[in-house]
């Protein structure tokens, strides 16, 4: 799915994302949701998108995947042309897409299966390693819909880690928890980045969150999807969520979100 | 076990609220056979061989066919699901011939297989094969495209992506399409045993339609009975084991039991 | 208002059959405008036709009290009698005897029961008294027969099917009724091998609830039934032709001149009937399990 | 409009390969009639009126026979649903009948109402009632229990529950259930008619059969395409309505069109 | 549904809870859900009701509304014995419970119509005032799937407030809105609490969410359910969600509230 190399742009590059654009064209409306947006994510690098809803955000996100092809513009990871999703690109979803066929292990092992490099104790091995990673060696054989809200986007994170991509990309992972599972998973998330050091592109609309676990803050602007700013997170790690040390980039943040809301609006 | 108990009473009253009824002389033994008679021609039928025979005969007709025209529907379904023109052309075709009872083709079963067991089958692929196509084309469209976006992340793609994604997804409207088809199958079959007769062999639809002749309602009754066990054996062994993996799986529609 | 149609009209049931033949003659008659049957029951009385192709049919429509008298075969009627324990049916006349026979296929070598272990034998209708009597022959001949199997097996089969499966020796063996019999043996090559001179084949049958109710009303339809049977007997040529043109007109069933003729050397027109024909028919269906027990047959035969 | 077209090429092209597989003189007229002869028929029946008055007796029979099926069953569903022994006893024997091909049914509806419409009617009835009960009984338990406490807390109780929020509630297993119920309905209602000879009215079933008597193989395709049209048109017009105002109300399954 | 008045207990008390006990026997355990709580809600009091997960706050929320009954103790609402659920302590449910079959605009009137003392026209204005209280007029006639999860909480606000309940019963209604949504509605709820001087008791578990919306917060602890504290939050209205002045009450809170899980672990 990757073509030859091109000559690189930035030496520490993992994804480069240059002038894309997207548009959508429904029954009722023709929808700008991207325009001209390039961005540069750095090897190791744990990049937070910001927005208001409908800016955005997934169509950046699924054209990084390979998801969607981009009306113009190109993506580039490991300076490779992105043509079709990878496995070196694993997605995570804000919804559940964990698949109820499966118990939690089985969908942990569907994309090990699907590497033929490995053998099948191997496969297994590694997807009990995840599973204990995220805490849920237990409930290995949980079906999907037995699980908390909360262990499901465990199992999903256990997925998505398993096949051992170079980058993740995650859609509102935490969107539908409650608080308090939010905030244990926060630290989770942070652990696995910094032993594993997997490139993160990581969308939320949560301004607290983004600060909280993003290297940089990438915030978004509607009609048409743009870049608005992008802010440098310069905090030590691990961060906690209710720690006060992250209201003054929050309210910052926040401010500026504020604003593409009401230029949104008076434009 | 008090529910179970509850049951066998309701249905013992039954038994002996027809009995009393007959008792009633309200009836004439042509309307209203007594259960006791229906239980000996049960008996009788059972000892001779009659009701075996025919009951195997039947089912032989009814499970050959069912197997056939879902292995001919379940394909079809997800090529028509998969293209816009073949669920506008094939699609369309399997909708109107859904609504064609399938006793309708025995006429023409009959002139282009004759009086055989190939007839049979043909008129209970029939009553399978348009729900079975129609099931699994809803199926594999109703599917969340979360599940298959998810699948090619992770680098599934063609015979992968329709045999561990596509065809357990539509898992649920599968299994309603398979008990829609059965039940339109066992419905033919009957309306064409008891229609016509089949010079390789004499089903329970026979053995009613001869009840019938006799003018031996005890017999009908017994047959029917026979019928009713049989439906309610199928679905126990057929449907019950993939609706309590689904239920369990997917968490719907748990029912207290 | 029920009442007064119940004892203003008779509703009366035939097969379009040659072995029905009064019935046939009587309605050819009534489409020329001559009311045989009505005429001779006293005024205000209408006679409605219905028809069947099938006895126990006509058993039924008697049981539903959707009709009140009906020529049928015997053992249709022998069986909806003991099935209702005596309280519904009565025979009220004779119609037609003999008629039927069993036509093997050409050289076949088929000469006693014992030969018939594995063939096929078709009957016109299951429990009928062709259908009975195939059973019947066979057990005594020392055969397992079933309802639906056993060494040898009977087929019920309409007649149309069975000319053609008999032609396409699909079939090994038919006993069956006029014309039929005519026709596999001129169309099919059959050969005659038991052939049933004196066995009632149509007989007048009545409900039991009608009778006792319109004692008078049915006498007269049973007097008025042996004048016609007197008249066919006596005018068979055009008796012949009676039927016929009413086969064609009202059902669309076109008979030779020839075949009516020669069936018509087979089937004896009466309408005498007795007991104890009845009496070897519960034993034959006694024999072939069609009927437990030994019903009383005291109350069928009544001739008002 | 695209769609459209494609799809009515298709089948014109269906009708021409059959036309030309007629023509090759491979099968004889009796197995495979012409479409003409096909068209020439339905044009001479429906000249002559047997068509329209054998489809007006058939669809009487339908429609009052499915009307008071569900009349019947939906109180009874109700009622089976609000008690857990009603539900063991009735919603059980409900289940087992509901497996009984109701075509079985007509040597009893003969003998106890005679070859009259009340028979069909009985037949047709039997089809409906016990999918109306177990869909109705189903949906009535399927409902979300947050709905019955919202209603309770506004005020709603007795009457005013069942009519107002538990059955619109259990609207979208109703509708399936009722749809299955006539499917049943329909395709029982076929085989009797194709079974038996009924005294006060001849419909498309004994049409079809009358085909086949005469060997007349066009009669029996012409017939057989009627009822294709009619079930179609009684999808349409029954079910579709329904389903659109639950598609449009629950937001769910809306196909793309 | 109102029994004759009891002696009252306290002048102003709209709502009594007195030594309420309720325990579940379900085929798998005995959960003690609620044991010996008592509560007094002053009339025109916004009470915030906080806990872990299953400490018994929907068990208490349905004692107050009726539509449980209590193994022992009992529950005054204007001195009245609360025997069944009744028109003056309406729900609002954490999952919307808006009926699907009905727009919005009949959703508000379903409550309505059950009000004998009321015309059909004063009804329908009654129902158009509500919807416009809550932003929604242009979308009386839409269905209920074509909101999105915050107007479906807005329709199910208005239902909740068309009837003119004195007493509004709320189980965790923001719970699945996202987060700008929920600001949005925190400054809502608050201006119409302010007008209408309701008596609101407000289940949650978003401590941050308590201390905006209520005059005390009653801290719960699980297995078994019981009052673990009261804080009384003595800020000016209307709060705004985001603002620094509620950091020192949360943290207060969010300590307790660690606590209350740790003692239950310990247990
Ligand atoms: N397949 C599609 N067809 C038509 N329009 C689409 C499609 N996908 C997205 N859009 C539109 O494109 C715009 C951007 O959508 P996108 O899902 O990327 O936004 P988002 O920032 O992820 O929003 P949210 O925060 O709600 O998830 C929206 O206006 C959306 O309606
Ligand atoms: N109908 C019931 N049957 C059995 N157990 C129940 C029932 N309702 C509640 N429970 C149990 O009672 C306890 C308290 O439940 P409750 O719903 O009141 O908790 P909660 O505080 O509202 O929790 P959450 O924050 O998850 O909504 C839980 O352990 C729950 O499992
Ligand atoms: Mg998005
Ligand atoms: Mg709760």
């Amino acid at each position: 799915m990757q073509s030859p190399p091109i000559p690189r742009e930035g030496a520490l590059a993992k994804l480069v994302v240059e002038n894309v654009s997207k548009r959508f064209t429904s029954q009722r409306a023709i929808v700008q949701a991207l325009d001209g947006v390039s961005l540069t994510v750095a090897e190791g690098e744990f990049v937070c998108l910001i927005g208001p809803s409908g800016c955005g955000k997934s169509t950046l996100l699924d054209i990084m995947a390979g998801l969607t092809v981009a009306d113009s513009g190109r993506v580039l990871a490991d300076g490779r042309l992105v043509q079709g999703p990878g496995r070196q690109r694993l997605v995570m979803f804000q919804e559940s897409a964990l698949f109820p066929w499966l118990d939690a292990f089985g969908n942990v092992m569907f994309g090990l299966k699907l590497r033929d490099d490995l053998s099948q104790r191997e496969r297994k091995e590694i997807a009990e390693h995840f599973l204990r990673l995220v805490g849920l060696e237990k409930f290995k054989h949980a079906h999907v819909h037995e699980l908390s809200g909360g262990m499901k986007q465990r199992v999903a994170l256990a997925r998505a880690l398993a096949p051992d991509p170079q980058v993740l990309l995650m859609d509102e992972p935490f969107a539908s928890l409650d608080a308090l599972t939010r905030d244990q998973l926060y630290d989770d998330i942070q652990h696995i980045w910094m032993e594993s050091r997997k490139t993160i592109v990581f969308v939320t609309h949560n301004v607290r969150e983004a600060v909280c676990l993003g290297d940089r803050v990438v915030l978004m602007s509607p009609s048409p999807g743009r870049i608005a700013s992008i802010f440098d997170i310069a905090l030590p790690r691990p961060r906690d969520i209710n720690s006060p040390d992250l209201g003054d980039y929050t309210s910052r943040i926040a401010a500026a979100l504020k604003n593409t809301l009401k230029e949104a609006v008076s434009e | 076990m008090k529910r179970v108990a509850v049951a066998l009473a309701f249905f013992v009253a039954l038994i002996g609220l027809w009995e009393l009824a007959v008792r009633s002389g309200r009836w004439s033994a042509v309307l209203l056979p007594s259960p006791l008679y229906v239980a000996e021609y049960l008996w009788a039928a059972l000892l001779d061989g009659t009701l075996l025979e025919s009951a195997w005969v039947t089912l032989k007709r009814l499970l050959i066919g069912y197997v056939a025209g879902v292995l001919i529907g379940l394909p079809l379904g997800l090529l028509t699901s998969m293209s816009q023109t073949l669920e506008d052309t094939v699609g369309a075709m399997a909708l109107g011939l859904q609504t064609l009872p399938s006793v309708c083709w025995v006429p023409l079963a009959l002139v282009w297989f004759g009086q055989t067991e190939s007839a049979m089958l043909f008129v209970v692929i029939m009553g399978t094969v348009w729900s079975v196509i129609i099931a699994t084309d809803y199926g594999a469209r109703s599917i969340p495209p979360i599940y298959a976006r998810a699948a090619r992340t992770m680098g599934s793609e063609g015979m992968h992506k329709w045999t561990r994604v596509i065809l357990p997804a539509s898992l649920p409207f599968l299994v309603t399409g398979m008990k829609q088809g059965w039940a339109f199958a066992w419905r033919s079959l009957m309306a064409a045993e008891i229609y016509v007769t089949i010079l390789t062999g004499f089903g329970l639809g026979h053995l009613l339609h001869y009840g019938r002749e006799l003018n031996a309602m005890d017999q009908v009754i017994g047959v029917m009975i026979v019928i009713v066990l049989i439906g309610l054996l199928a679905d126990r062994l057929l449907f019950s084991p993939w609706e309590r993996f689904l239920h369990s799986r997917w968490g719907t529609n748990v029912k207290a039991s | 208002p029920r009442a007064m149609a119940q004892s203003t009209t008779v509703r009366v049931g035939h097969f379009p059959n040659i072995t029905h033949v009064q019935a046939l003659v009587a309605r050819a008659f009534e489409r020329q405008g001559r009311n045989w049957f009505s005429e001779r029951l006293g005024p205000g009385v209408k006679v409605e036709w219905y028809t069947y192709n099938a006895g126990p049919s006509a058993m039924e429509a008697i049981f539903a009290n959707s009709l009140d008298v009906t020529y049928v075969g015997p053992n249709p009627a022998l069986n909806a009698y003991a099935r209702s324990r005596g309280d519904e049916i009565r025979v009220v006349a004779g119609a037609v005897n003999g008629g039927s026979a069993l036509i093997v296929q050409p050289n076949s070598g088929l000469a006693k029961p014992a030969d018939f272990r594995g063939k096929r034998i078709a009957t016109p209708q299951f429990g009928n008294t062709q259908d009975v009597a195939a059973r019947a022959w066979l057990v005594a001949g020392g055969l397992r027969i079933t309802q639906t199997g056993g060494d040898a097996q009977v087929l019920p089969t309409s007649n149309p099917d069975q000319l053609s499966l008999f032609q396409s020796k699909q079939l090994d063996a038919v006993w069956t009724v006029e014309p039929w019999v005519s026709r596999l043996e001129s169309e099919a090559g059959g050969q005659i091998l038991v052939e049933e001179k004196n066995a009632i084949t149509t007989v007048l049958v009545s409900s039991a609830a009608f009778l006792s109710k319109n004692r008078d009303l049915t006498q007269r339809f049973v007097s008025a039934h042996r004048e016609l049977t007197e008249w066919i007997l006596q005018n068979p040529e055009e008796a012949q032709r009676l039927a016929r043109d009413e086969l064609q007109a009202s059902f669309r069933v076109d008979m030779a001149p020839e075949l009516v003729a020669r069936a018509w050397t087979r089937m004896i027109i009466t309408p005498e009937v007795t007991l104890d024909a009845f009496k070897s028919f519960m034993t034959s269906a006694q024999q072939v399990g069609f009927m437990r027990g030994a019903p009383d047959l005291s109350r069928l035969v009544e001739s008002p």
